[in-house]
Protein backbone atom coordinates (compact mmCIF):
# COMPACT_ATOMS: atom_id res chain seq x y z
CA UNK A 1 0.00 0.00 0.00
CA UNK A 2 1.51 3.24 -1.08
CA UNK A 3 0.66 6.50 -1.51
CA UNK A 4 2.75 9.22 -3.69
CA UNK A 5 2.90 12.35 -5.21
CA UNK A 6 4.04 12.95 -8.72
CA UNK A 7 5.40 16.10 -10.38
CA UNK A 8 5.21 15.03 -13.94
CA UNK A 9 2.18 12.94 -15.67
CA UNK A 10 1.01 10.04 -13.57
CA UNK A 11 2.37 6.13 -15.18
CA UNK A 12 -1.01 4.55 -14.79
CA UNK A 13 0.79 1.52 -16.50
CA UNK A 14 3.55 1.22 -13.93
CA UNK A 15 0.97 1.57 -10.88
CA UNK A 16 -1.22 -1.29 -12.63
CA UNK A 17 1.23 -3.68 -12.98
CA UNK A 18 2.11 -3.20 -9.32
CA UNK A 19 -1.29 -4.50 -8.23
CA UNK A 20 -1.35 -7.58 -10.36
CA UNK A 21 -2.13 -10.64 -8.88
CA UNK A 22 -2.86 -13.80 -10.21
CA UNK A 23 -5.84 -14.12 -7.14
CA UNK A 24 -7.50 -11.11 -7.97
CA UNK A 25 -10.37 -11.01 -10.30
CA UNK A 26 -11.45 -7.45 -10.36
CA UNK A 27 -9.28 -4.13 -10.67
CA UNK A 28 -11.02 -0.86 -9.95
CA UNK A 29 -9.29 2.55 -11.12
CA UNK A 30 -10.53 6.31 -10.99
CA UNK A 31 -8.94 9.43 -12.49
CA UNK A 32 -9.83 12.69 -11.09
CA UNK A 33 -9.30 15.12 -14.15
CA UNK A 34 -9.09 18.88 -14.51
CA UNK A 35 -12.39 20.33 -15.93
CA UNK A 36 -12.82 23.10 -17.50
CA UNK A 37 -15.75 24.90 -14.93
CA UNK A 38 -16.30 24.90 -11.73
CA UNK A 39 -18.83 26.01 -9.51
CA UNK A 40 -20.00 28.29 -12.74
CA UNK A 41 -16.54 29.55 -13.32
CA UNK A 42 -14.37 28.72 -16.77
CA UNK A 43 -10.94 27.13 -15.53
CA UNK A 44 -7.93 28.03 -17.82
CA UNK A 45 -5.42 25.68 -15.53
CA UNK A 46 -4.67 24.93 -12.26
CA UNK A 47 -1.69 24.38 -9.39
CA UNK A 48 -2.08 21.98 -6.71
CA UNK A 49 0.55 22.40 -3.62
CA UNK A 50 0.83 19.91 -0.83
CA UNK A 51 2.08 19.73 2.70
CA UNK A 52 3.78 16.42 1.14
CA UNK A 53 5.12 15.52 4.91
CA UNK A 54 2.09 14.93 6.53
CA UNK A 55 0.22 13.89 3.23
CA UNK A 56 2.16 11.12 3.06
CA UNK A 57 1.51 9.95 6.12
CA UNK A 58 -2.00 10.64 5.91
CA UNK A 59 -2.66 9.46 2.48
CA UNK A 60 -0.35 5.76 4.08
CA UNK A 61 -3.29 5.67 7.10
CA UNK A 62 -6.15 6.10 4.26
CA UNK A 63 -4.56 2.83 2.19
CA UNK A 64 -4.60 1.40 5.48
CA UNK A 65 -7.91 2.37 6.53
CA UNK A 66 -9.15 0.81 2.93
CA UNK A 67 -7.04 -2.53 3.31
CA UNK A 68 -8.63 -3.07 7.25
CA UNK A 69 -12.17 -2.40 5.89
CA UNK A 70 -12.36 -3.98 2.44
CA UNK A 71 -10.66 -7.49 1.29
CA UNK A 72 -8.91 -6.39 -1.43
CA UNK A 73 -5.63 -7.04 -2.52
CA UNK A 74 -3.41 -3.95 -3.30
CA UNK A 75 -3.92 -0.19 -3.53
CA UNK A 76 -2.20 2.70 -4.47
CA UNK A 77 -2.78 6.21 -4.94
CA UNK A 78 -0.57 9.38 -6.84
CA UNK A 79 -1.18 12.47 -6.76
CA UNK A 80 0.12 15.20 -9.23
CA UNK A 81 1.54 18.44 -7.41
CA UNK A 82 2.37 21.63 -9.72
CA UNK A 83 1.09 23.17 -13.07
CA UNK A 84 -1.96 20.98 -14.79
CA UNK A 85 -3.99 21.99 -17.41
CA UNK A 86 -8.06 21.25 -18.79
CA UNK A 87 -7.96 17.47 -19.07
CA UNK A 88 -4.79 16.28 -17.06
CA UNK A 89 -5.16 13.42 -14.38
CA UNK A 90 -4.45 14.87 -10.97
CA UNK A 91 -5.06 12.09 -8.70
CA UNK A 92 -4.82 8.73 -9.88
CA UNK A 93 -6.26 5.11 -7.56
CA UNK A 94 -6.52 1.55 -8.37
CA UNK A 95 -7.18 -0.93 -6.69
CA UNK A 96 -7.17 -4.91 -7.08
CA UNK A 97 -9.56 -7.75 -5.28
CA UNK A 98 -10.46 -11.12 -5.53
CA UNK A 99 -14.22 -9.75 -6.30
CA UNK A 100 -14.79 -6.92 -8.14
CA UNK A 101 -17.43 -5.26 -5.21
CA UNK A 102 -14.37 -4.94 -2.97
CA UNK A 103 -12.63 -2.99 -5.44
CA UNK A 104 -15.23 -0.68 -6.52
CA UNK A 105 -15.57 0.24 -2.68
CA UNK A 106 -12.30 0.57 -1.73
CA UNK A 107 -11.52 2.61 -4.49
CA UNK A 108 -14.37 5.14 -3.54
CA UNK A 109 -13.51 4.91 -0.22
CA UNK A 110 -9.93 5.79 -0.44
CA UNK A 111 -10.63 8.92 -2.95
CA UNK A 112 -13.45 10.20 -1.00
CA UNK A 113 -10.67 10.05 1.96
CA UNK A 114 -8.13 11.47 -0.12
CA UNK A 115 -9.91 14.68 -1.04
CA UNK A 116 -11.31 15.58 2.78
CA UNK A 117 -8.21 14.37 4.56
CA UNK A 118 -5.30 14.70 2.47
CA UNK A 119 -3.83 18.18 3.56
CA UNK A 120 -3.48 19.04 -0.93
CA UNK A 121 -4.39 22.70 -1.82
CA UNK A 122 -5.61 23.26 -5.50
CA UNK A 123 -5.68 26.99 -7.14
CA UNK A 124 -8.01 27.24 -10.00
CA UNK A 125 -7.12 30.34 -12.98
CA UNK A 126 -10.02 31.28 -14.52
CA UNK A 127 -10.86 32.87 -17.96
CA UNK A 128 -11.01 36.35 -16.15
CA UNK A 129 -7.94 36.67 -15.02
CA UNK A 130 -9.01 36.08 -11.65
CA UNK A 131 -7.72 33.15 -9.22
CA UNK A 132 -8.32 31.61 -6.41
CA UNK A 133 -7.61 28.34 -3.59
CA UNK A 134 -10.53 26.64 -3.72
CA UNK A 135 -12.29 25.79 -0.53
CA UNK A 136 -10.31 28.63 0.77
CA UNK A 137 -11.66 32.02 -1.53
CA UNK A 138 -15.08 32.51 -0.28
CA UNK A 139 -14.68 31.26 3.73
CA UNK A 140 -12.08 34.15 4.00
CA UNK A 141 -14.30 36.49 1.77
CA UNK A 142 -17.05 36.25 4.64
CA UNK A 143 -15.19 34.26 7.11
CA UNK A 144 -18.54 35.02 9.96
CA UNK A 145 -21.27 33.95 7.31
CA UNK A 146 -19.68 31.15 5.23
CA UNK A 147 -22.31 28.41 4.76
CA UNK A 148 -19.73 25.66 3.46
CA UNK A 149 -22.52 25.01 0.51
CA UNK A 150 -19.25 24.97 -1.86
CA UNK B 1 12.02 29.98 22.50
CA UNK B 2 12.44 29.55 18.36
CA UNK B 3 9.36 27.80 16.80
CA UNK B 4 9.49 27.37 12.77
CA UNK B 5 6.40 28.03 11.06
CA UNK B 6 5.64 26.64 7.45
CA UNK B 7 3.02 28.10 5.18
CA UNK B 8 0.67 26.49 2.25
CA UNK B 9 -1.41 27.56 0.00
CA UNK B 10 -3.91 30.76 0.64
CA UNK B 11 -1.57 31.03 3.88
CA UNK B 12 1.60 31.03 2.28
CA UNK B 13 0.62 34.10 -0.11
CA UNK B 14 -1.05 35.94 2.58
CA UNK B 15 2.43 35.36 4.68
CA UNK B 16 4.37 36.28 2.15
CA UNK B 17 7.00 33.36 2.96
CA UNK B 18 6.72 29.59 2.75
CA UNK B 19 8.85 29.38 6.34
CA UNK B 20 10.03 31.61 9.02
CA UNK B 21 11.69 31.01 12.20
CA UNK B 22 9.37 32.97 14.95
CA UNK B 23 10.74 34.15 18.59
CA UNK B 24 8.01 34.11 20.59
CA UNK B 25 6.67 33.31 23.71
CA UNK B 26 3.28 31.47 22.77
CA UNK B 27 2.63 28.71 24.77
CA UNK B 28 0.11 26.85 22.35
CA UNK B 29 -0.70 26.87 18.55
CA UNK B 30 -3.51 29.15 19.52
CA UNK B 31 -1.33 31.77 20.82
CA UNK B 32 1.22 31.47 18.27
CA UNK B 33 -1.16 31.85 15.37
CA UNK B 34 -3.07 34.77 16.92
CA UNK B 35 0.52 36.59 17.50
CA UNK B 36 0.83 35.90 13.81
CA UNK B 37 -2.20 36.93 12.51
CA UNK B 38 -1.88 39.90 13.91
CA UNK B 39 1.21 40.11 12.35
CA UNK B 40 0.43 38.96 8.71
CA UNK B 41 -3.60 39.51 8.39
CA UNK B 42 -4.43 36.11 7.08
CA UNK B 43 -8.04 36.21 5.99
CA UNK B 44 -8.74 32.98 7.54
CA UNK B 45 -9.71 32.25 11.21
CA UNK B 46 -8.73 29.12 13.47
CA UNK B 47 -12.19 27.72 13.40
CA UNK B 48 -11.66 27.49 9.59
CA UNK B 49 -7.81 26.03 9.85
CA UNK B 50 -6.09 22.88 11.50
CA UNK B 51 -2.56 22.57 13.05
CA UNK B 52 0.45 20.51 12.27
CA UNK B 53 2.87 20.39 14.65
CA UNK B 54 5.82 18.57 13.63
CA UNK B 55 4.29 17.01 10.66
CA UNK B 56 1.52 15.66 12.17
CA UNK B 57 -1.90 16.83 13.50
CA UNK B 58 -1.76 18.75 16.40
CA UNK B 59 -4.49 20.51 18.43
CA UNK B 60 -4.54 24.06 18.90
CA UNK B 61 -4.26 23.50 23.11
CA UNK B 62 -0.92 21.56 22.96
CA UNK B 63 1.81 22.72 24.79
CA UNK B 64 4.51 23.73 22.01
CA UNK B 65 7.92 23.27 22.57
CA UNK B 66 11.38 24.96 21.46
CA UNK B 67 12.03 23.91 17.65
CA UNK B 68 8.89 22.25 16.95
CA UNK B 69 7.80 23.40 13.63
CA UNK B 70 4.29 24.00 13.39
CA UNK B 71 1.98 24.60 10.16
CA UNK B 72 -1.44 25.98 10.24
CA UNK B 73 -3.93 24.02 7.68
CA UNK B 74 -6.71 25.63 5.15
CA UNK B 75 -9.46 23.86 4.12
CA UNK B 76 -7.68 21.25 1.52
CA UNK B 77 -9.12 20.28 -1.82
CA UNK B 78 -7.43 17.38 -3.15
CA UNK B 79 -8.25 15.26 -5.98
CA UNK C 1 -21.50 4.20 -26.17
CA UNK C 2 -20.19 1.34 -27.77
CA UNK C 3 -19.74 -1.76 -26.73
CA UNK C 4 -17.08 -4.05 -28.33
CA UNK C 5 -15.32 -7.44 -28.55
CA UNK C 6 -11.93 -7.93 -28.85
CA UNK C 7 -9.57 -11.38 -30.02
CA UNK C 8 -6.05 -9.57 -29.26
CA UNK C 9 -5.16 -7.97 -26.28
CA UNK C 10 -7.62 -4.76 -24.81
CA UNK C 11 -5.76 -1.37 -25.89
CA UNK C 12 -6.88 0.26 -22.82
CA UNK C 13 -5.35 3.27 -23.37
CA UNK C 14 -7.13 4.08 -27.12
CA UNK C 15 -10.39 3.27 -25.16
CA UNK C 16 -9.81 5.60 -22.61
CA UNK C 17 -8.73 8.50 -25.15
CA UNK C 18 -12.42 8.13 -26.53
CA UNK C 19 -14.01 9.16 -22.69
CA UNK C 20 -11.64 12.36 -22.60
CA UNK C 21 -14.07 15.59 -22.27
CA UNK C 22 -13.00 18.84 -21.10
CA UNK C 23 -16.28 18.93 -18.46
CA UNK C 24 -15.60 15.69 -16.97
CA UNK C 25 -14.17 15.55 -13.40
CA UNK C 26 -13.86 11.67 -12.90
CA UNK C 27 -12.83 8.72 -14.90
CA UNK C 28 -13.80 5.05 -12.99
CA UNK C 29 -12.66 1.95 -15.27
CA UNK C 30 -13.26 -1.64 -14.25
CA UNK C 31 -10.76 -4.32 -15.11
CA UNK C 32 -11.73 -8.35 -15.19
CA UNK C 33 -8.66 -10.42 -14.65
CA UNK C 34 -8.25 -13.63 -15.18
CA UNK C 35 -7.83 -15.58 -11.57
CA UNK C 36 -5.49 -18.65 -11.18
CA UNK C 37 -8.56 -20.38 -9.05
CA UNK C 38 -12.61 -20.27 -9.16
CA UNK C 39 -15.13 -21.81 -6.77
CA UNK C 40 -11.86 -23.81 -5.02
CA UNK C 41 -10.49 -24.98 -8.05
CA UNK C 42 -7.52 -23.96 -9.52
CA UNK C 43 -7.38 -22.84 -12.64
CA UNK C 44 -4.83 -22.74 -15.72
CA UNK C 45 -6.94 -21.08 -19.05
CA UNK C 46 -10.01 -19.76 -20.00
CA UNK C 47 -11.75 -19.68 -23.16
CA UNK C 48 -14.52 -17.14 -23.61
CA UNK C 49 -17.25 -17.42 -26.48
CA UNK C 50 -19.77 -15.23 -27.42
CA UNK C 51 -23.05 -15.07 -29.42
CA UNK C 52 -22.01 -12.17 -30.69
CA UNK C 53 -24.87 -10.18 -32.87
CA UNK C 54 -27.00 -11.05 -29.72
CA UNK C 55 -24.55 -9.76 -27.49
CA UNK C 56 -23.64 -6.54 -28.89
CA UNK C 57 -27.01 -5.30 -29.12
CA UNK C 58 -27.43 -6.43 -25.12
CA UNK C 59 -23.92 -4.68 -25.16
CA UNK C 60 -25.51 -1.59 -26.55
CA UNK C 61 -28.59 -1.26 -24.30
CA UNK C 62 -26.83 -1.92 -21.10
CA UNK C 63 -24.40 1.88 -22.22
CA UNK C 64 -27.77 3.55 -22.99
CA UNK C 65 -29.63 2.26 -19.69
CA UNK C 66 -26.38 3.53 -17.70
CA UNK C 67 -26.58 6.60 -19.73
CA UNK C 68 -30.19 7.16 -19.13
CA UNK C 69 -29.99 6.40 -15.52
CA UNK C 70 -27.09 8.20 -14.45
CA UNK C 71 -25.53 11.96 -16.22
CA UNK C 72 -22.14 10.67 -17.45
CA UNK C 73 -20.53 12.03 -20.24
CA UNK C 74 -19.26 8.77 -22.07
CA UNK C 75 -19.07 4.97 -21.62
CA UNK C 76 -17.59 2.25 -23.51
CA UNK C 77 -17.16 -1.53 -22.83
CA UNK C 78 -15.16 -3.69 -24.47
CA UNK C 79 -14.83 -8.15 -23.58
CA UNK C 80 -12.24 -10.37 -24.70
CA UNK C 81 -13.10 -13.70 -26.38
CA UNK C 82 -10.44 -16.67 -27.21
CA UNK C 83 -8.40 -18.30 -25.44
CA UNK C 84 -7.05 -16.11 -22.04
CA UNK C 85 -4.18 -16.85 -19.61
CA UNK C 86 -3.99 -16.29 -15.68
CA UNK C 87 -3.71 -12.29 -15.25
CA UNK C 88 -5.08 -11.25 -18.45
CA UNK C 89 -7.48 -9.14 -19.02
CA UNK C 90 -11.31 -10.92 -20.08
CA UNK C 91 -13.35 -7.00 -20.11
CA UNK C 92 -13.05 -3.24 -19.58
CA UNK C 93 -15.38 -0.88 -18.82
CA UNK C 94 -14.60 2.94 -18.50
CA UNK C 95 -17.34 6.02 -17.95
CA UNK C 96 -16.06 9.51 -17.35
CA UNK C 97 -18.77 11.88 -16.16
CA UNK C 98 -18.52 15.63 -14.42
CA UNK C 99 -18.80 14.03 -10.84
CA UNK C 100 -17.11 10.85 -9.73
CA UNK C 101 -19.88 9.58 -7.86
CA UNK C 102 -21.75 8.99 -11.31
CA UNK C 103 -18.70 7.54 -12.55
CA UNK C 104 -19.07 4.77 -10.25
CA UNK C 105 -22.01 4.21 -9.85
CA UNK C 106 -22.60 4.01 -13.98
CA UNK C 107 -19.34 1.47 -14.21
CA UNK C 108 -20.47 -0.66 -11.64
CA UNK C 109 -23.97 -0.72 -13.25
CA UNK C 110 -22.43 -1.73 -16.58
CA UNK C 111 -19.98 -4.13 -15.25
CA UNK C 112 -23.14 -5.97 -13.37
CA UNK C 113 -25.28 -5.75 -16.11
CA UNK C 114 -22.89 -7.28 -18.54
CA UNK C 115 -22.36 -10.48 -16.21
CA UNK C 116 -25.75 -11.18 -16.03
CA UNK C 117 -26.95 -10.54 -19.73
CA UNK C 118 -24.80 -10.78 -22.22
CA UNK C 119 -24.31 -13.79 -24.00
CA UNK C 120 -20.78 -14.85 -23.84
CA UNK C 121 -19.84 -18.11 -22.19
CA UNK C 122 -16.47 -19.12 -19.93
CA UNK C 123 -14.80 -22.23 -20.33
CA UNK C 124 -12.41 -23.13 -17.30
CA UNK C 125 -9.66 -25.02 -17.53
CA UNK C 126 -8.22 -27.18 -14.47
CA UNK C 127 -4.97 -28.25 -13.16
CA UNK C 128 -6.07 -31.55 -13.61
CA UNK C 129 -7.14 -31.57 -16.88
CA UNK C 130 -10.84 -31.09 -16.42
CA UNK C 131 -12.58 -28.15 -17.79
CA UNK C 132 -16.10 -26.71 -17.43
CA UNK C 133 -18.29 -24.17 -18.10
CA UNK C 134 -18.74 -21.71 -16.02
CA UNK C 135 -22.66 -22.16 -14.82
CA UNK C 136 -23.45 -24.95 -16.94
CA UNK C 137 -21.40 -28.16 -15.97
CA UNK C 138 -22.90 -28.42 -12.38
CA UNK C 139 -26.70 -27.63 -13.32
CA UNK C 140 -26.60 -30.20 -15.96
CA UNK C 141 -24.85 -32.37 -13.69
CA UNK C 142 -27.55 -31.98 -11.10
CA UNK C 143 -30.82 -30.32 -13.40
CA UNK C 144 -33.21 -31.63 -11.01
CA UNK C 145 -31.56 -30.20 -7.91
CA UNK C 146 -29.18 -27.32 -8.62
CA UNK C 147 -29.39 -24.69 -5.95
CA UNK C 148 -27.63 -22.04 -8.20
CA UNK C 149 -25.34 -21.37 -5.31
CA UNK C 150 -22.82 -20.73 -7.53
CA UNK D 1 -40.21 -25.80 -43.05
CA UNK D 2 -36.35 -25.36 -42.87
CA UNK D 3 -34.92 -23.82 -39.55
CA UNK D 4 -31.62 -22.20 -38.79
CA UNK D 5 -30.19 -23.40 -35.51
CA UNK D 6 -26.79 -21.95 -33.92
CA UNK D 7 -25.02 -23.50 -30.99
CA UNK D 8 -23.03 -22.08 -28.70
CA UNK D 9 -20.70 -22.73 -25.98
CA UNK D 10 -21.83 -25.95 -23.63
CA UNK D 11 -24.39 -26.54 -26.36
CA UNK D 12 -22.56 -26.50 -28.80
CA UNK D 13 -20.32 -29.54 -27.76
CA UNK D 14 -23.33 -31.48 -27.07
CA UNK D 15 -24.74 -30.78 -30.49
CA UNK D 16 -21.43 -31.41 -31.86
CA UNK D 17 -21.70 -28.66 -34.00
CA UNK D 18 -22.11 -24.96 -34.73
CA UNK D 19 -24.96 -24.86 -36.70
CA UNK D 20 -27.23 -26.70 -38.19
CA UNK D 21 -30.54 -26.40 -40.67
CA UNK D 22 -33.19 -28.63 -39.50
CA UNK D 23 -36.36 -29.35 -41.31
CA UNK D 24 -39.10 -29.63 -38.79
CA UNK D 25 -42.90 -28.98 -38.65
CA UNK D 26 -41.92 -27.66 -34.93
CA UNK D 27 -44.36 -24.46 -34.64
CA UNK D 28 -42.74 -22.72 -31.56
CA UNK D 29 -39.01 -22.65 -30.01
CA UNK D 30 -39.95 -24.78 -27.39
CA UNK D 31 -40.80 -27.94 -29.66
CA UNK D 32 -38.39 -27.41 -31.92
CA UNK D 33 -36.18 -27.93 -28.56
CA UNK D 34 -37.74 -31.00 -27.69
CA UNK D 35 -36.98 -32.52 -31.14
CA UNK D 36 -33.70 -31.82 -30.80
CA UNK D 37 -32.90 -32.83 -27.42
CA UNK D 38 -34.57 -36.25 -27.98
CA UNK D 39 -31.62 -36.12 -30.90
CA UNK D 40 -28.68 -34.59 -29.50
CA UNK D 41 -29.30 -35.17 -25.49
CA UNK D 42 -28.25 -31.82 -24.24
CA UNK D 43 -27.98 -31.65 -20.23
CA UNK D 44 -29.55 -28.76 -19.75
CA UNK D 45 -33.07 -28.41 -19.82
CA UNK D 46 -35.29 -25.89 -21.36
CA UNK D 47 -35.93 -24.23 -17.63
CA UNK D 48 -32.05 -23.46 -17.84
CA UNK D 49 -32.11 -21.88 -21.34
CA UNK D 50 -33.13 -18.65 -22.70
CA UNK D 51 -33.88 -18.73 -27.08
CA UNK D 52 -33.04 -16.44 -29.73
CA UNK D 53 -35.04 -16.03 -32.64
CA UNK D 54 -33.36 -13.97 -35.04
CA UNK D 55 -30.64 -12.68 -33.09
CA UNK D 56 -33.12 -11.11 -30.43
CA UNK D 57 -34.57 -12.38 -26.99
CA UNK D 58 -37.58 -14.17 -28.00
CA UNK D 59 -39.95 -16.69 -26.22
CA UNK D 60 -40.30 -20.68 -26.39
CA UNK D 61 -44.05 -19.89 -27.43
CA UNK D 62 -43.68 -17.65 -30.16
CA UNK D 63 -44.63 -19.16 -33.25
CA UNK D 64 -41.92 -20.20 -35.83
CA UNK D 65 -41.03 -19.12 -39.40
CA UNK D 66 -39.51 -20.96 -42.76
CA UNK D 67 -36.17 -19.74 -42.39
CA UNK D 68 -35.50 -17.99 -38.57
CA UNK D 69 -32.60 -18.82 -37.02
CA UNK D 70 -32.87 -20.02 -33.15
CA UNK D 71 -30.74 -20.63 -30.74
CA UNK D 72 -31.22 -21.72 -27.25
CA UNK D 73 -29.00 -19.87 -24.84
CA UNK D 74 -27.02 -21.49 -21.74
CA UNK D 75 -26.62 -19.52 -18.76
CA UNK D 76 -23.96 -16.88 -19.47
CA UNK D 77 -20.94 -15.96 -17.87
CA UNK D 78 -19.14 -12.49 -19.03
CA UNK D 79 -16.82 -10.97 -17.14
Amino acid sequence: MRFSFASTPIDTAAARRALLDAGAGGYVSFEGWVRNFNEGRSVLRLEYEAFESLALKEGERILAAAAARFPIKHALCIHRVGALDICDMAVWVGVSSEHRGEAFDACRFIIDEVKHRVPIWKKEHYDNGDSGWVNCERCSAAPLHHDHSH
Amino acid sequence: MHINVQYFALMREQAGRSQESVDTQAATPADLFDELCARHGFSLGRDQLKVAVNSEFGTWTQTLAAGDTVVFIPPVAGG
